[in-house]
């Protein structure tokens, strides 16, 4: 048993602020913007110069001039803003977001991350995310906790290209929710019916739980 | 998320003693006067905030805005590129008696080092002052045969801008040349507070037309009908009223 | 003065072999299709220019515009951020056949070296790739404790850009997220060339919401109702056609 | 007999082709947009962020918020642009301008000027100078051929701080025209009742003259 990818984006939607500034890296990530708590409301930053964009359009009615940094339509919703491209990393090398979630294929307990590179072969492509990993106050992960051949993506270090050194605080994973302080994987969730050894065999790296670790639950989505 | 300040008092009260304060404005074109003067009533009731060091293209003009400020002594040091007005007789008196340190700028580098705080840009080189007193003690540095000046970002713990609108998420428009250092001070400090002449709904600003977007500001708060330094200085003013 | 170019031939006439050309847009938005075909035409009956260093967030999508001119072999080197779309298959032919130079540069750093290039600024540091394969061989440098990557600014000779509203003088307005790259590349290449959709009287579009400044252009050509990238390739669309 | 500061900045103004973005120190300098011949129109720039800004407006009918880097009162006319001073420091800068025409306490014959400040004395102020001598394509100085003490302003090495290194290329003066070229005065013009072993006693560095030098006239103005 394990939480789905949408469950693990439902579960990182929990922790964004009311009013916090989030970038939602591409892919899987922005999977986050559905599942923002009632009663809160996060604004959101798209590399490409939007910040508090709405929703994706109905299909037909897309404009192709306002799409995110995945190439997919958006909207604009009342206190939507437009801006170039340096002012949009301006807004994230200054520190001005609160939060980045980025998908991962690696990350180490130090809080590297590596997921722009799979290796030499292929053609490479880093996009914004070296820039998101060093800009937002709070850089968190959505990843399934192994690999698809069941190799652990947390680990000691990093075997893949990197994408920034010490840069990740917070992993939300299929099976549980790990802060990285201090250079250690400091475990906080795990789901109920999971041992922390089973948890353990699963990761790469020591894991720590000073603390008692709450019970990991998404709903049914 | 509602950005809105309910006064004036309000918006100035966290700044505290040896605050790094951004002060908008070219002159008086864009300088926020009524968050100025706020913050001297502030100090008047208080003795709270001193020790600033105010950043600001100018040094201040006749007794009002910025010039008040130093008047009052709140201000530890300056940096500006040109300390000089059709009246500049309170930071004149001040820096020639030694009551007030100057760090003097060029104006385009004063402005690049405020963006590059804003833009997490720790250090950059410009052609300019290279070989001129401005420039002792700076790294040099030759690019493409070229000799060149390192030069630091600036940031601050508050910006006081003047805007023209604003929204409650903090979407701001300023008014003609009055927009000058504002939207680069609103990227480079910590806590940025906005005086703005009316504040609007969200939307109400087309989405284009957003100069600085709210992300790089904290709080807004309406001053109807802002006063214009140059007018006051006509008037002859100071503030406060009592110190006339 | 007058900017207005009478046709897009004519805009791309001065298009030398082993230019750099900064091409405006984020995938399709803000690309400017009609400048880039207007250059394969001209390639296609003169043989030239070729030998192209070409500067894009990515690497085209299908066989229209930017994956049209790599498709032609008129592209030396690529400068991208991210050479990936939905159909990259041109790009990602050449370059694992190594027809083709790719250097890769985060996102943000590209966008700051082009403004950079624009502004006078010949190199500045920035936290981004600082430890990454992609800072290998650039100087590193510590400013109050952390580590940053010195880069460089980014010209070119020629800047095709695509905006919606230009009048004579070269002043410019963009549509909505169409805006992205195109105001710094403007900035940053000798020659800057921009496609509108409308060419208005100097006064048409309103002081405040100009986004380029004239200063920053030297020809406008209109295209009255521009092709979009994403819609040319949902129809399956090849450039030029006789290549389907 | 020497031309008046409006002549010289007539004679400025002579030179400034169709079309060219310029900068004129504030000060004596501005005077020279009142001179632009006929057929032709420059777009100026000021610092304080306005592109293409039109005359003063009639007294009384100011509008603060609408100034020039001297806090003159302008106006604007179809075309003007306004831009944050970042923007228009990297018009400076990056070399957009094509002249700058700046007042001068001294120029060296390296091309070196001097004219922010006279010396440790006083309040020091530097304003957008020294940005402005290392961004234009032509920097331009307007200045009496001599101090009002009659000492030479056009000198071998200036003695007062420098605004900046060899970036001066003319000289228009109250007696002449200058060229600067690899670190010589390079004489164009003169007024044609000075001999120039006049013009050469009242000059602090040697004056070349290769070519036949024009002489200078200017309207009564």
């Amino acid at each position: 048993m394990k939480l789905s990818a949408t469950q693990i984006a439902w579960r990182a939607a929990q922790d964004i602020e009311d009013g916090a500034y989030v970038n939602l890296g591409i892919g899987f990530p922005e999977m986050v913007a559905k599942f923002q708590p009632p009663g809160r409301q996060a604004i959101f930053h798209t590399e490409n110069g939007i910040l508090g964009f709405g929703e994706a359009p109905a299909a037909g009615s897309e404009d192709w001039d306002l799409i995110n940094a995945g190439k997919k339509a958006v909207t604009i919703k009342p206190g939507t803003a437009f801006f170039h491209h340096a002012d949009s990393f301006a807004m994230v090398r200054g520190g001005h977001l609160d939060v980045a979630i980025l998908g991962a294929y690696e990350v180490a307990e130090t809080g590297d991350l590596a997921n722009w590179s799979t290796g030499p072969k292929g053609v490479p492509a880093v996009g914004g995310a070296m820039d998101l990993v060093h800009g937002a106050k709070r850089v968190a992960v959505i990843t399934d906790h192994v690999t698809k051949d069941g190799k652990p993506k947390l680990v000691q270090r990093c075997s893949l290209p990197l994408t920034g050194v010490g840069c990740v605080t917070r992993i939300y994973t299929s099976h549980a929710v790990i802060d990285i302080e201090s250079g250690h994987f400091v475990l906080r969730e795990k789901l109920a019916g999971l041992s922390f050894d089973e948890l353990q065999s699963m990761t790469g790296a020591t894991l720590h739980a000073p603390q008692p670790v709450a019970d990991l639950v998404a709903p049914s989505l | 998320m509602d950005k809105t300040l309910p006064d004036l008092a309000t918006a100035v009260a966290g700044i505290k003693d040896g605050a790094t304060v951004m002060i908008g404005g070219f002159g008086g074109s864009g300088a926020p006067i009524e968050l100025i003067h706020a913050l001297i009533d502030r100090f008047v009731a208080t003795g709270h905030p001193r020790d600033l060091t105010v950043v600001n293209n100018n040094a201040g003009n006749g007794h009002v805005g910025l010039a008040a400020l130093i008047e009052q002594g709140m201000v530890r040091k300056l940096i500006c590129s040109f300390p000089r007005s059709a009246d500049p007789v309170v930071f004149t008196e001040r820096y020639l008696a030694g009551k007030i340190e100057l760090e003097l700028v060029p104006q385009g580098t004063l402005a690049e080092r405020i963006r590059a705080g804003g833009a997490g840009i720790p250090a950059f080189y410009t052609p300019t002052s290279f070989g001129t007193d401005l420039a002792q003690g700076k790294p040099v540095e030759v690019f493409d045969g070229r000799s060149y000046v390192q030069e630091r970002w600036l940031k601050a713990d508050v910006a006081l801008v003047k805007a023209h609108l604003g929204d409650r998420l903090g979407n701001l428009t300023y008014r003609m040349a009055a927009r000058n250092f504002n939207p680069l001070m609103c990227m480079a400090a910590a806590t940025t507070i906005v005086q703005v002449s009316r504040i609007v709904a969200p939307g109400e600003i087309d989405p284009e037309a957003v100069i600085t977007p709210g992300i790089f500001v904290q709080g807004v708060v309406e001053v109807a009908k802002p006063a214009q330094e140059e007018t006051l200085n006509r008037m002859g003013a100071v503030y406060p009223e009592a110190a006339a």
